[in-house]
């Protein structure tokens, strides 16, 4: 049998908590045994609408938080913006209610065997993986400082337990309601070199994560980003999330963020060519 | 009482009448790990094309009430590259394999079948003749009797007797049991029906066209009534011809219904994407259905609702 | 900054660019309990035939996924009864009336266009040409282009030059573009579009089909891609030819999605079955939508997803 | 402006309650001001599956009991038989769910101005609008018997509060599990004669009433029957829902059963006609 969607398992998950944090629904489900094969940067797709439901495929979200102790056993934490339909439908499920998942779907964020110097930099709901991913990276002996940016304060999000796994919190808003005024990539160049970052993990919207990448790459310093590009099916059936990647030969492959990402090295994406036609074949 | 839910194509036997759609099942490894890729009737593979293709732009999807535009452009790796990896994985797993081709020149698709003649484990070819024909201002193959029927003849004479094949119809005409006759009569062995609608969808935000292609193909449960006219119409016409029917199937009634409009197998596509399991589990529910209507054979089913209510009795005997 | 919200199909002019979709509103009595009729554009009459028709057998009608078929086989009064009872009665109401006219042979349809053109209130007629052509073997006059402009070219004769024609097509077709032409060259002021797609949902309880008609017209939101692609592919090639279009039109966005693909008015069909007030609400929400997006006049917007990107700002100029 | 939907209102209906008894369920919601206007025989329509439903239709139902007193002021009461998709829905509407309804629809079963012999006959859930008619026909001095029959015992709905408001009950199920075994119609013609039955009240499906319609006529008594046809709009615009009729003249009408109905004539629906082509036009 192939590998890809290894570990992903379709189950019936409980909501044990739905709350509201700033512009987003802080969701708590309860998935049991499947907790043990998911990894920051890893997604979860759900069905919504129920059962007689116009909406026919599901929605994608990133694991915000794994854990598989505590009382209900295996969880796993969302961070959900209410955007569109789904999603709204999302945030609208109470305790108790059951969701359709499947997860984890993806790959992960890679984790380096030595303790190097890390900076993560998420963009609105993008933080949610991030504080997992800190956690992690803490436990292999890494340095941890975190950059979060969102046009307004309630978009930020930015929980109390998680600053604690992290070295360092910076926070930008464009509008100036919290923190810095500006963007997260405002400073990355002086961060990167004041703080002797080698490696960037980044999750939020693409335009973030391009400008991350171009600053990364003349910085020389590793950048792991997840991208966001919708999906149909979320398990590398339908084709519709590819993304153009520059491969070692100099061609371009349109490679699915469903089973080849979400979590990619940004180096090598085309980001100039998102959304065009890519006349170069695999 | 037991059934016998086996199904042919033409000469092609399946153990069973349910199929993934081409397009909506890549070649079958992404689906493998949830469930074994040989209990279903038979994996048809992504349209392939001669040379490998990247696709058109995204956004490729747009979801719609009850269905879905893609605008996938038929991304693949190209005949070499499928006929070297996918095929022989597909017989590794013990799945029986229908190849759906795709070209843009009658002589595409022709070479496309030279290609595949002689590779082992192939139980019939899927020709989706829903692409443009770069050779008739891009007009779709599908939507013209005359490209349709040399599309197929091309193939047909290439293949040589041996392989079925299943052409695969556009709805987007005025009149498909025509072309249904057409690719018949060039030596189609049966018709799969239906390809996507074409369909748009306009951003309100952008106020563009959302999808990059413009154009998209409508899939999914909204499509269903139309499908099962497409199916009840040709096999009205052409009792005779075998159907793989599609558009919209979501669970064993839906398949139930293409089964008694006319088709001998059905194949699920937009389903999967909502439920990776939806192929055998829609399996299992048709199996439930037919048995309980008292059916010893899932082929005395088919095209059931033609018959007039005085001939039910009949139900055993055929 | 105020929005000129009227909009006009040829010479006709609307305070409003929301209508119902005929068929749907009866002649509107039925609706004036939920909104006065004379605040939308315009009622469009259920097409009227020359004799009262009692129309198919029951069952007409079932729901299918984000969409209903209908078989209703244009029951009605017959011209003499709607002149003398239906139009007078929506003139009272101050509405704006377009009376959809059907029939079964093109002098039949003449006939209409003369019983109607010296009736006083009318805006406009809609020509259903979705209907069996009792000359040509049954054949659907919209999927025929010679019939289509048949049909046309008798009412536009018949009824001289003021009263506008706006032809209804079917999107059961080839090339849509090509029966919009042949229309409009015979005198057809617009185009409405869509109707109906021509579907089948099959009973698995009884296994026959479900509808007293066999077939049945599928509408509602799942038909609404292949609406605005119909819209977007004629305004593309006829962009001077107003369109009023519909097809699964259930809320503002949904309207104003039609009004950048092209369309010059929406009608609003099947919504109403599950909302009565939906064309009122719809209106109010287009209205806001279309302000929001800094346009000044509703006809600024029409057709806007065709324009380059970077001609955004030629928005206020038009 | 017409009179056709004349009271009609489409509002937000809280659920107050939903009980299950035998195989329906008993659905209380809380309407206001409309019950004023609800008479037994008129119908509610109701939107089912929620906002992204892909059921895009209203549902259909009986007014089993309308009140205008009590904490809730004007409530509505409804048996609901779970059915299919669109009606399990709406048994699955718990205290508090809000729905929207359009009500009253139709017309009413028509209400003798003398006191006379009245008999009720219900099938199924077709006794749901009984048993409000009932009270009204015994607060104008009628007699009021009724008899209800099913398949089976758990499809015969009979609420003690009910049973008061009669005379007398007799019950049939097909299956012997209650009452007596048989159908409404075995011994019709005797209880009309031996009762000396005025008019005859009907509510359930198109067979029964065809048949009760027979010997109605037979016998010489006024049938009035609550006919269930398909509906797509409920309110007149669409003409699904017709039955052929006859008219005085002798020719066939086809009549929308949503406003010219649901409550018909019984003697003058050509039964034999329903769901047959009709080419006699109105
Ligand atoms: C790998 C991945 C991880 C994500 N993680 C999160 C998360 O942690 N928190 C969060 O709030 N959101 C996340 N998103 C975005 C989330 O999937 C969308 O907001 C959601 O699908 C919108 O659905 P809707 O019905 O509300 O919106 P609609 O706009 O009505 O959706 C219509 C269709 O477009 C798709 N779509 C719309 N917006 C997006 C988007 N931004 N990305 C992908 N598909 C989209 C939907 O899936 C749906 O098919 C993630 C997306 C991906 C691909
Ligand atoms: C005037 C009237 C009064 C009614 N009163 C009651 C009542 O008091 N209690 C009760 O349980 N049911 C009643 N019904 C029947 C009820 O409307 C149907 O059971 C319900 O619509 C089924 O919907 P569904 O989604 O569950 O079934 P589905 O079969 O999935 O429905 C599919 C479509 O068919 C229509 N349909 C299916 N069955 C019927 C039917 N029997 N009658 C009319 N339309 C149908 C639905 O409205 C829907 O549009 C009444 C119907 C009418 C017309
Ligand atoms: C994402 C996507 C990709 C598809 N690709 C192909 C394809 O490559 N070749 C083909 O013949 N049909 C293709 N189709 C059409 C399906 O095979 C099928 O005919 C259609 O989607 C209707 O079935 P469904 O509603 O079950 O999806 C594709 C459909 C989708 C949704
Ligand atoms: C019940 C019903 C009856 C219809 N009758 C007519 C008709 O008489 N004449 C006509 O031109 N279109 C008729 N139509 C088609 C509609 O006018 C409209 O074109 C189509 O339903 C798509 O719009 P919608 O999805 O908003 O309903 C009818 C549609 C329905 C659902
Ligand atoms: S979402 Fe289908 S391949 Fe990635
Ligand atoms: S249900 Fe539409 S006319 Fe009666």
């Amino acid at each position: 049998m192939s590998t890809i969607n290894r570990y992903a398992q379709q189950i019936s998950a409980h909501v044990l908590s739905n709350k509201r944090v700033g512009q987003y629904h802080q969701i708590l489900i309860s998935v049991g045994e499947v907790v043990k094969h998911c990894r920051p940067g890893n997604f979860i797709a759900i069905s919504v609408g129920g059962e007689n439901s116009g909406m026919v495929l599901r929605r994608a979200f990133a694991l915000s938080r794994v854990s598989d102790r505590g009382e209900f056993g295996g969880t796993l934490e969302l961070i959900v913006a209410p955007h569109g339909s789904g999603s709204r439908w999302l945030c609208s499920q109470t305790e108790g209610a059951v969701l359709d998942v499947i997860t984890p779907l993806g790959d992960a964020f890679g984790i380096p065997t030595e303790p190097v110097n890390t900076l993560l930099i998420g963009g609105g709901y993008g933080s949610a993986p991030l504080f997992g991913l800190a956690e992690v990276l803490k436990a292999r002996g890494c340095r941890v400082d975190m950059i979060l940016g969102a046009s307004s304060s309630p978009k930020i999000y930015a929980p109390l337990e998680g600053k604690r796994s992290v070295n360092s919190l910076k926070i930008y808003t464009e509008d100036a309601s919290s923190g810095i005024h500006g963007r997260v990539t405002d400073s990355l160049e002086e961060i990167i070199e004041n703080d002797s970052i080698d490696v960037i993990y980044s999750c939020g919207p693409m335009a973030m994560l391009a400008a991350i990448s171009s600053i990364a790459q003349s910085a020389g310093v590793v950048h792991q980003c997840a991208v966001e590009e919708s999906m149909a099916c979320g398990i590398g059936v339908c084709m519709t999330c590819v993304l153009p990647i520059r491969q070692e030969d100099g061609s371009i492959a349109m490679l699915r963020s469903c089973i080849d990402g979400p979590v990619m090295d940004g180096s090598v994406v085309e980001w100039d060519r998102v959304g065009k036609v890519n006349e170069v074949a695999e | 009482m037991t059934l016998d839910f086996s199904t042919t194509l033409g000469p092609a036997w399946f153990p069973a009448p349910i199929f993934t759609a081409s397009g909506c099942a890549s070649s079958g490894k992404e689906l493998a790990q949830f469930f074994p890729l040989k209990s279903i009737g038979a994996i048809v593979t992504k349209s392939i094309m001669v040379k490998a293709r990247p696709g058109r732009p995204t956004p490729r999807m747009a979801e719609t009430p009850s269905g879905m535009l893609n605008s996938i452009g038929l991304q693949g790796p190209g005949i070499d590259s499928f006929i070297a990896n996918d095929i022989p994985w597909l017989v590794e797993q013990g799945a029986r394999i229908i190849v759906s081709i795709a070209g843009e020149t009658v002589d595409e698709y022709a070479t496309l079948a030279r290609r595949l003649r002689s590779v082992p484990g192939i139980s019939a070819l899927e020709v989706n003749i829903s692409c443009p024909n770069v050779e008739n201002r891009g007009m779709v193959f599908a939507c013209d009797p005359v490209s349709s029927r040399a599309v197929i003849d091309g193939v047909r004479r290439t293949l040589g007797g041996d392989l079925p094949i299943i052409a695969k119809l556009s709805p987007d005409v005025t009149d498909i049991v025509s072309i249904a006759r057409e690719v018949v009569d060039a030596g189609a062995d049966g018709v799969a029906l239906i390809n996507t609608l074409l369909g748009m969808v306009i951003n309100t935000e952008t106020m563009r066209p959302h999808l990059g292609g413009k154009t998209g193909g409508l899939s999914g449960p909204a499509i269903r009534p139309v499908a099962v006219r497409a199916i009840y119409q040709v096999h009205q016409a052409l009792p005779k011809i075998p159907i793989l029917g599609m558009g919209g199937v979501r669970n064993g009634r839906d398949a139930f219904e293409m089964i008694l409009a006319g088709a001998s197998g059905v194949s699920v596509g937009t389903a999967t994407f909502g439920n990776p399991k939806a192929a055998i589990e829609i399996q299992s529910e048709l199996k439930a259905l037919v048995s309980a209507k008292g059916f010893t054979s899932l082929k005395s089913a088919v095209g059931f609702a033609h018959r007039e209510i005085d001939s039910e009795s009949a139900k055993e005997s055929m």
